[in-house]
């Protein structure tokens, strides 16, 4: 199953590297999102500032449901779903190899918005630690049901608007969660922020256990 | 056809009895009766939509078997056809390649996964002329025929028990048809079995041992196992 | 249950346990109009809105029934391939979004004279929103333009991790300051007390609603195993088509 | 050319028809990004109240993006952009029925989304007229640079990802001019908004009029 | 080959000079030389990767003549490559349907498309035997032998001048590709001009009046206008 996953992952990875999708437009189009924001709400820019963590997380939202389709629109195209169906490779793995590799390239990005929001919106840092594993976990969350709805919606022609549909209201509590962590930690009182980290921690595990467990009979069905 | 081989008395590598397999609800495969012995070249043909791709594709365990029976390489599709997976290799209208990923990377990959050594690959490589330049090309810049190669090469790479190809020969050229035969000739004669379906019937003919002509979803004609 | 049984003695969505069940609904929702509108008082503080709490809370709690019958469905769906658990799956996660819906909607509608909006972002409000949301993913899903199998399946993964998420959205939310009511069956707050005929009004309420649900339910179920027993007779007409077309050529 | 625009919106309709993506799923999605705003925004009720028209159109911006995408996907698929070439169909024509079929989804939509934010961010609806014309405006240009920028981003891999990234920054504009115009409008003083109806009026032109010059060389490069 | 028809001392369909066809920085035509006279049936071929279906979609005006000269129906294609597009009808590798549309939906779609009437969508499907059960049926169902039928039938509603058709045969049954030979021949009767590329020798070669060799992006062996 771990060699599986980490064949995926190369995979992923190795394709992200010869076609730089992310790099050169998922990044972007999040620098945007918040600049967008920044619009949107400029005005007042009191407001800007509290909104910041939610704004952040927003970004990071519609930023991974990008890196997501393209991680599944890779495996969609032309029969390749009925090649990983033959090849013997364990669901598991390649449910596992997915989420590693879309959780990598979001992690990227997580620290480069952050640089970004920083700058942008002109925000102090504080609570390092709290902010460091708030993001392994909320990015282990989206990636993980990400994936795992991505699927869902793969292979299907309506694919590109059913993925949004199903994922955001699945992801809402992890944006709660991680917004308040966010807040809590800038706010300069990060024990208000680990009980969220906690809960976000569930749903992460519970994805992830739906995904090992789940993967098979979705990637069943062509 | 080739100079019949007497065939061996071994247990069948397909048995079917009345499949019925649903597109939909259309059923592609109205109760299909088929039995392969091992070894053999075994052409399929029909006319478009006579259903030789959902055949095939069943076969393969991709499709469910709606009704009747089904075994495959000794395994009962219609209880687990995950099973029969990795075992047989299926090469369809579509080729199952990463776009961007250059031909070399793909048969790699498709190899390893199928659990085949990196040696493997690239004997595939060489042996479809893909070697050369286009090695390092990506997928998405080949011609249709380069396209079905490379595809062959990943089938190849993965030396299955039971070979499942629709239409092989489509689109490519001389040498490419020519090396597809004398690939299947080999795989025989190495203990493998294959079924092909295939509008070109002169070329098909003189490779198979055996000729299943299905028509609506059932087969209606059979040049049968113990068939000259 | 086996699919066997089933397919036998189901022939019209109704029968005459359904029939008694659809009277009995049809008796307790008269009852519920005449004590829920005319016998119970109006409330000391929120006056005559308060009889929506007749039809609110009990639909909540059907469409919570639903939710949970569509998890237990999609997860034996997925463990047996139990088609009749399938489609106790999909038709109550139909009814459950009626009655979310209801709720939703009664639920506006007492709110604009109580707290002078139809709607706060508070947790209850919220989470019933994303619960909303879910079911019509899960209905999405199961009506995609696909094979069956395909959406079934697809359906039910879906269907698994609805309650689940819902617990979830809750404990996420619970935080949030709350404007919607406190539990006020259990608890014995100021002012949230509520007995006599308002406890009995609401009591019946729960039995007409919970009659509706099961009536409702129970012939969604049989009209969906209905469709799909059509489908399965279609089937040997359209093998018989099939092989025509075959000989045909 | 007015036949063939007609002749495309025909078919793009149709297809909707058929496949009903929009209905099913565009129209959700858009809900579910207003329920996402309030979350993230939460805390602070006033702040919702004085966002709303910011938070509407950038809903309806996203929800926009959705039906683009499918706009387009339909045509890259399997060689139809070739087809379209070969067809000897005017490329004005096509851009305009196209943009016709876009705005025709996204009126519906945008109607929708309005009961949606009146309801759930319980806002005072005034000054409709206002509100109207601001509508047809944005949507007219958010359909046809849409329909323009899609032509740049379709036919490639990552079309999915390219086009929001190609065409936020240039609907920014729009964002700003619709949130001002329905500002003006809620807030009671029409003559406010106008001149951003005008502003979005001359960008609304000059998309139209380089989408029907530049939708033919665009078409061009495959 | 069919039996020579005395060639008329017409202007040529299509006249190359040492075209150059870039597909991203690859030359995949070096340099084509090539001459076709009306109402000819010209059969191009060449191993896989040899520039066939780029020399069709030069001449179908969809790729830019980067070097040489060449007109297409009297049209010069390095002034205006477009203006050819409406007279000539490119059977591609792809089909060019919409998935979600029906048989009829995409057939009459695209013969309107191309200001035929309805009734040539209509005489089209018929011909293609798309007419009965098929029509109402959306493309994506379709298997891979209908869906080119359906592509066929688009093109033949059109009625082009010049029909570029890249391997017609592929994926038809054998009443389809005898259908397509016979299409074409009558195409000729009435005046029209067609080049196809095709690995199936044997029938292409009775089909075709010339046959036309490319290698390497250039013509290797050419029958040439006046050969027999
Ligand atoms: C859109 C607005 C509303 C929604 C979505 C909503 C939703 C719900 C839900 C889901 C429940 C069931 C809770 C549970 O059993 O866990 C419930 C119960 C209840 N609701 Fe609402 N509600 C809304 C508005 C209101 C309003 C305006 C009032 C009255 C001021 C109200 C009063 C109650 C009461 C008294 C209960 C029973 C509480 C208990 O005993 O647990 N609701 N509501
Ligand atoms: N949902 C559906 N509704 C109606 N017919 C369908 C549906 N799905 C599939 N079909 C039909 O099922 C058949 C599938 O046939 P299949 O793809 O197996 O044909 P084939 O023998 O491989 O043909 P070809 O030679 O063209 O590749 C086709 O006739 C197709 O039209
Ligand atoms: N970007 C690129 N880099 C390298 N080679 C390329 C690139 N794009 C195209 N090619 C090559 O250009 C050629 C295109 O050939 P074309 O598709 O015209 O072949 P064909 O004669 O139609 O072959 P087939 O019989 O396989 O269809 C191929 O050899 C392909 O590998
Ligand atoms: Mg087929
Ligand atoms: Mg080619």
């Amino acid at each position: 199953m771990l060699r599986d996953a980490l064949l995926i992952a190369g995979k992923d990875l190795r394709l992200e590297l010869r076609s730089r999708v992310a790099l050169n437009q998922v990044l972007p189009f999040a620098l945007l999102v918040l600049v967008l924001f920044a619009f949107a709400l400029d005005p007042d820019r009191g407001l800007l500032a509290r909104a910041t963590p939610g704004l952040y997380w927003v970004a990071v939202l519609f930023s991974a449901l990008l890196a997501l389709q393209r991680s599944l629109s890779v495996e969609s195209a032309d029969g390749n779903r009925d090649a990983l169906r033959l090849s013997g490779l364990d669901p598991a793995g390649i449910f596992l190899g997915k989420v590693l590799a879309v959780a990598t390239q979001l992690a990227v990005l997580e620290v480069l918005l952050g640089v970004g929001v920083a700058v942008l919106y002109t925000t102090r840092i504080t609570g390092w630690v709290l902010l460091a594993v708030t993001c392994v976990v909320a990015t282990a969350s989206i990636a993980a049901a990400g994936t795992l709805f991505g699927v869902v919606a793969a292979g299907l022609r309506v694919r590109e608007t059913l993925l949004p549909l199903l994922l955001l209201p699945v992801l809402a509590p992890v944006l709660i969660g991680a917004t308040r962590a966010f807040e809590a930690a800038l706010a300069g009182s990060p024990s208000e922020g680990w009980p969220w980290v906690g809960l976000m921690g569930v749903f992460a595990s519970l994805y992830i256990v739906a995904g090992v467990f789940g993967f098979g009979p979705l990637l069943e069905e062509s | 056809m080739r100079p019949s081989v007497p065939v061996p008395p071994t247990e069948a590598v397909i048995r079917l009895r009345g499949v019925v397999a649903l597109l939909g609800r259309f059923p592609a495969l109205a109760g299909i009766d088929l039995e392969v012995a091992p070894r053999r070249i075994v052409l399929l043909r029909g006319a478009n939509g006579a259903g030789k791709t959902t055949l095939l594709r069943t076969l393969a365990g991709l499709i469910a078997v709606a009704e009747g029976q089904a075994t495959v390489l000794g395994v009962d599709l219609v209880a687990d056809r995950r099973a029969v997976r990795h075992r047989v290799g299926l090469l369809g209208h579509a080729t199952g390649l990463y776009d961007d990923l250059t031909v070399g990377d793909n048969v790699r990959f498709w190899a390893r996964a199928a659990g085949a050594e990196a040696d493997d690959a690239e004997q595939a490589l060489v042996r479809l002329g893909l070697a050369g330049r286009l090695r390092s090309v990506a997928v998405s810049r080949l011609s249709a025929g380069q396209r079905r190669r490379t595809s062959l090469a990943c089938l190849i790479a993965r030396r299955p028990e039971l070979w499942l190809l629709d239409e092989p020969h489509a689109g490519l050229d001389q040498d490419g048809r020519d090396l597809v035969d004398t690939i299947l000739r080999e795989a025989t004669a190495a203990g493998a079995t294959v079924l092909l379906s295939s509008h070109e019937l002169d070329r098909s003919l003189q490779l198979a041992d055996e000729v299943v002509t299905i028509a609506g979803g059932v087969v209606v004609a059979d040049t049968g196992m113990s068939a000259p | 249950m086996t699919t066997e049984a089933h397919r036998q003695d189901i022939d019209s969505t109704g029968s005459n346990g359904t029939r008694v069940l659809g009277i009995a609904a049809l008796i307790a929702m008269a009852a519920l109009a005449l004590f829920g509108l005319v016998l119970s008082p109006a409330d000391a503080n929120q006056g005559e809105v308060v009889r929506i709490l007749y039809v609110h809370v009990p639909s909540a709690t059907v469409a919570y029934i639903g939710c949970f019958l569509t998890t237990i469905g999609s997860a034996v769906y997925l463990w047996r391939r139990s088609r009749w658990w399938e489609l106790v799956a999909y038709a109550s996660a139909e009814i459950a979004t009626v009655f979310t819906s209801i709720v939703l909607v009664t639920g506006m509608i007492w709110g604009r004279p109580t707290w002078g909006v139809y709607w706060v972002w508070d947790a209850r409000l919220t989470s019933t929103a994303m619960l909303l949301l879910l079911l019509l993913g899960y209905l999405a899903v199961r009506r995609l333009p696909a094979d069956h199998e395909v959406r079934t399946r697809r359906a039910a993964i879906v269907g698994l991790l609805l309650v689940p998420n819902v617990i979830i959205v809750r404990q996420s939310v619970q935080w949030w300051r709350t404007l919607h009511q406190k539990p006020t069956l259990l608890a014995n707050g100021v002012g949230a007390k509520i007995e006599g005929l308002m406890l009995f009004s609401l009591f019946v309420g729960f039995i007409a609603i919970g009659l509706v649900f099961a009536w409702l339910l129970i012939h969604r179920f049989r009209l969906a195993w209905l469709e799909d027993q059509l489908d399965e007779a279609g089937l040997d007409v359209a093998i018989a088509e099939r092989r025509a077309e075959g000989a045909a050529s």
